[in-house]
């Protein structure tokens, strides 16, 4: 999974069944996919998107769709159906598997279904329950769990399959803020392709090389995260970072544009050119 | 089933048998009892099950079914006493209302019946454990999707109860509250029940989905091992079928020639 | 939705990563709001409103299998005796799935002679399970003094069982019914398309 | 309104957890009640609308719970839940808005004015005839809002009325928070968004245990790095940032920085 996956969206047009406005509106971008942060109002279509690309809608969910998505260059169905694809919902409680006895169970559910080994189950699942701090909750009841945990037993039973491409639906939204900090240091790390829609702003900025904004349907904006705020510096709709802000508020910049993470605003105030 | 966690307090021979056979012995049991025309015959099926009832380890569940039970039994008895249409000959007078001895044998009869069924059944509620039927009823051959139908709602309930309950502390904050009169109870029948069908409906559909995405029916699946060994299993269920067909038999039997 | 004409789509059913975990949904409200009802103390059991959303929302064999579940698992874990009434519960998923199909729930003035050709349905097999079992009665205090009541004025055994029966399943299924109709009506689309897109 | 407890006692049965909180009073405006999971947070917020029954007293302006609450609750508490999916229950938007208001048996016209205008208030009126379950997150959460400010309560409860709301909808609650204070109303909230806190800059009540572990402006507790520890808890995004450029004091929020 070293090299980037190349993902190609050719006019895609997605109406639910039952519905006629469009959640995805003529829908073209033509990207590399490493790290994407999702951003925009709700009802934007950020989780139409993701569920698109996990192959959920026409298989599972009934719309209607036209336009071509293409992975690697292979067309979107082809591609799942040699590839493992790993999405997180936004309702943890329901993403549980609902025959799980133990935690164990829980993350080693997905393991059993690709039919591995004993051994090789046990490994993978002790090393995601370390990467999320769970491994002390490995042998008690999924259900004894507080939000934030189930939250992190979520997104682990996905990791554990090695997926080709990670898509998380607002995963952090009931983690308390330590869990979200180490939530967001692992994804820094992870070397799987990754998109995920958020509502907080500046761990996206900090982690993301890429990011897309949706507005009802439609893609306004795909591009480095510098490049995308600038353009929206004004923009009451989307969030902009606390870095961003206090840079724009003390007027330095970094090479051209306020600074979007941490480090980028203490090399700003540190010699930046201040406007 | 009691709760999730396995049971290790049956080191006796209770666990080594298998969940099916104790289920088919539920239904072995249950068709002797229906089998036996006299009380002799009930009373010997029931010593049976009274049997299986003294070898369990813990008995919590046994004496709420069985006191709801007997509290019918009384009642059935009173009215087969005094209303059976074949009674004819008066056991024993009650003051001005006198007990015929068919109507009391029929319905000790049928109490006795019931009896046996609660019996064997919490045989099996007892020792067996929810992760170890669901492991055992994969391993001998039912498919995920079958075992998933049949098992996950005792796994869903415990999230389900939570979810009435957060839903009643909501609605009590909107002012929704059960008073005494049968109209204001009913009242707040639609503000609990719509939300709570609506979540369990989107919690269904939100695990069909990550279900799927885990490959739930992929081919390659592989059962998880389970740590329990059984007492010839397959040769109780071939034994205790063959006995519940002879029984059917005798059953139509003694309907035919009746 | 497909013709009404051939219904043998209606029969249609696969058991689908959707009705595997909208079957055990219905149990668990069935469940729940059995307990809700026996909570508040109401003359009813409302044991079979996932039962009836079940059909509604996949068909009558997925709402049979809902309700045989039902009692199944309701009798190996709280009350054993209950296990025989799965009979009575794959009635009521068939009926409630076959008149949802004839537009019976279309309308709220249809919902009543809807219910009471369900609990006609439910009397009709709850009866020789009941004169099986308790000799006619049905464990239900005020239904059973009409029985007795009945038995007394030498009444046939089956007549007086009947009557019991019919008597708690009228008052039971109406109310489920209308509850069914109207939690029905307010259901997100999109669920109710998940659901109905794969039948 | 102020709002007095003495010595409250509460204990959920078979849990270790307690609430106790000998001596707290709730001024007008808002205060906010932080801390981890299980501090006791939710459970002060529903001792103080009484939907739990608690050992200790609660007085709202000198008269106790009881009697605040006797001649109906819907003027008196306004609270709102985590999830708004277990709070709507009716046909349409606007019902679920005049639901409340009808409640009250306000004259027909009154109802319908003061539902248009809290809709019109938090942007929903283009819903109005919609199923509230066919709305997004955030703007069922903005409904759940909805359905309370219609009833103008004395006092507001909310339990995370942030959560999963998107950046403009935060920006109309803060904005709306801003009104309600200026109002001089009594705002009890759960927040776990320690920038929101920072901007707010009203009191906080940090929670630990069922007991209170800081109480007093958030300044305070965010310069207190073995406070935080203990909590779990990180300071806001802007004051980590000042403290990295090592400002002299550091600021909490955007407002502060020159």
């Amino acid at each position: 999974m070293g090299n980037h996956l190349q993902v190609a969206f050719d006019q895609v047009n997605l109406n639910y069944a039952g519905f006629d406005e469009l959640a995805l509106k003529k829908l073209t971008l033509h990207s590399e996919i490493n790290k994407v942060g999702l951003i925009g109002p709700s009802h934007a279509g950020k989780s139409t998107l993701l569920y698109l690309l996990a192959g959920v809608l026409d298989q599972v969910i009934p719309t209607e769709k036209s336009g071509t998505i293409a992975l690697d260059g292979q067309d979107l169905v082809n591609w799942l159906a040699s590839k493992q694809i790993g999405l997180v919902l936004q309702d943890p409680a329901s993403q549980l598997s609902g025959m799980a006895d133990t935690v164990f169970d829980e993350i080693a559910f997905g393991l059993y279904n690709q039919g591995l080994e004993e051994a090789e189950i046990e490994k993978r699942v002790q090393a995601v329950a370390q990467k999320l701090d769970l491994e002390d909750f490995l042998d008690q009841a999924p259900t004894a769990l507080s939000g934030g945990q189930i939250q992190r037993l979520a997104i682990a039973s996905i990791i554990a399959l090695k997926p080709d491409l990670l898509l998380l639906d607002d995963p952090t939204s009931q983690m308390d803020p330590l869990g979200r900090q180490h939530f967001f240091a692992w994804l820094k790390e992870s070397d799987c392709p990754v998109i995920i829609a958020s509502s907080e702003i500046d761990d996206l900025a900090e982690v993301c090389d890429q990011l897309w904004v949706l507005e009802d349907g439609e893609l306004q904006m795909a591009g480095k995260p510098a490049d995308i705020f600038m353009k929206f510096a004004n923009d009451q709709e989307i969030a902009k970072p606390a870095a961003f802000l206090m840079g724009e508020k003390m007027g330095c910049k970094f090479d051209g544009h306020y600074p979007v993470t941490a480090d980028e605003l203490m090399k700003a105030a540190a010699y930046g050119n201040h406007d | 089933m009691d709760a999730a966690k396995s049971a290790s307090s049956n080191a006796n021979w209770t666990a080594s048998v298998d969940p099916v056979t104790k289920l088919l012995l539920i239904l072995f049991f249950t068709l002797a009892a229906f089998c036996a025309q006299n009380l002799v015959e009930a009373g010997i099926v029931l010593v049976f099950t009274l049997a299986l009832v003294f070898a369990l380890p813990t008995k919590k569940s046994l004496w709420a079914m069985t006191a709801f039970s007997l509290f019918i039994i009384v009642t059935m008895v009173v009215i087969q006493g005094l209303f059976w249409p074949s009674n004819q000959t008066v056991a024993f007078h009650l003051g001005t209302i006198d007990f015929y001895q068919e109507g009391l044998k029929h319905a000790l009869l049928l109490g006795s019946r019931i009896l046996v069924i609660i019996f064997s059944t919490s045989f099996f509620i007892e020792t067996t454990t929810l992760s170890e039927n669901s492991r055992y009823l994969e391993k001998s051959g039912l498919s995920f999707k079958q075992v998933y139908v049949l098992m996950s709602v005792c796994y869903i309930l415990p999230q389900m109860h939570r979810n009435l309950q957060k839903i009643r502390f909501a609605q009590k904050a909107r002012g929704i509250q059960p008073a005494k009169s049968l109209w204001s109870k009913a009242k707040t029948l639609m503000p609990v029940l719509v939300p709570l069908i609506v979540k369990s409906f989107q919690e269904a559909m939100n695990r069909s989905i990550s279900l799927q995405l885990r490959g739930f029916d992929s081919p390659v699946r592989r059962v998880p091992k389970s740590d329990r060994t059984y007492w010839q299993d397959r040769a109780c269920h071939r034994l205790l079928a063959a006995l519940s067909l002879v029984l059917v038999g005798v059953k139509i039997w003694e309907i035919i020639c009746k | 939705m497909e013709a009404k004409n051939e219904n043998h789509s209606m029969w249609k059913f696969r058991l689908t990563a959707a009705t595997m975990t909208l079957i055990p949904a219905a149990v668990g409200i069935n469940y729940v709001a059995k307990a809700f009802a026996e909570g508040l103390k109401l003359p009813v059991w409302l044991g079979s409103l996932g039962t009836f959303l079940a059909s509604m929302l996949a068909g009558p064999v997925a709402g049979a299998i809902s309700g045989f579940i039902n009692n199944i698992i309701y009798g190996l874990t709280l009350s054993p005796i209950s296990t025989v009434y799965c009979l009575t519960s794959i009635g009521i998923g068939l009926a409630v799935g076959i008149l949802y199909e004839k537009g019976y729930f279309d309308k709220a003035s249809k919902v009543l002679p809807a219910a009471l050709v369900i609990a006609l349905v439910s009397a009709v097999i709850s009866t020789p399970l009941n004169v099986i079992f308790w000799g006619g009665q049905t464990g239900i205090a005020w239904g059973d003094a009409l029985f007795a009541y009945m038995t007394a004025h030498h009444v046939s055994i089956w007549i007086a069982s009947f009557a019991d029966e019919f008597v708690l399943d009228l008052l039971d299924k109406v109310i489920v019914a209308y509850l069914a109709y109207l939690i029905y009506k307010q259901m997100p689309k999109r669920l109710v398309f998940f659901f109905k897109g794969n039948r | 309104m102020e709002i007095t407890i003495k010595n409250l006692q509460y204990s959920y049965p078979g849990s270790p957890f307690s609430l106790n909180l000998p001596e707290y009073v709730f001024a007008p405006g808002l205060t906010t009640l932080i801390g981890q999971n299980g501090a006791g947070k939710s459970t002060l917020l529903k001792a103080v609308a009484g939907l739990i029954d608690f050992d200790g007293e609660i007085d709202f302006d000198g008269e106790n719970l009881q009697d605040f609450l006797a001649k109906g609750r819907l003027t008196k508490i306004g609270y709102t839940f985590q999830d708004p999916n277990d709070q709507l229950f009716n046909s349409t938007v606007y019902k679920e808005v005049a639901w409340g208001l009808e409640q009250l048996k306000m004259p027909e016209d009154e109802v319908e004015k003061r539902t248009i205008s809290t809709l019109d208030k938090l942007g929903l009126t283009e819903f109005k005839g919609l199923n509230p379950y066919d709305l997004s997150l955030s703007d069922k959460k903005l409904l759940t809002l909805a359905t309370v400010l219609a009833l103008d309560p004395a006092i507001y409860l909310f339990d995370e009325p942030l959560m999963c709301l998107d950046y403009p909808s935060r920006q109309l609650v803060s904005q709306l928070f801003n009104e309600l204070i200026n109002e001089g109303k009594t705002i009890i909230m759960i927040c776990h968004d320690m920038d929101w806190v920072a901007e707010m800059g009203s009191r906080i009540c940090v929670m630990a245990g069922g007991q209170v572990a800081y109480d007093g402006l958030p300044r305070g507790f965010f310069e207190n790095e073995q406070l935080l520890k203990e909590n779990g808890l990180l300071p806001p995004r802007v004051y980590q940032l000042s403290k990295m450029l090592n400002m002299a004091t550091p600021c909490l929020s955007l407002a502060e920085i020159q």
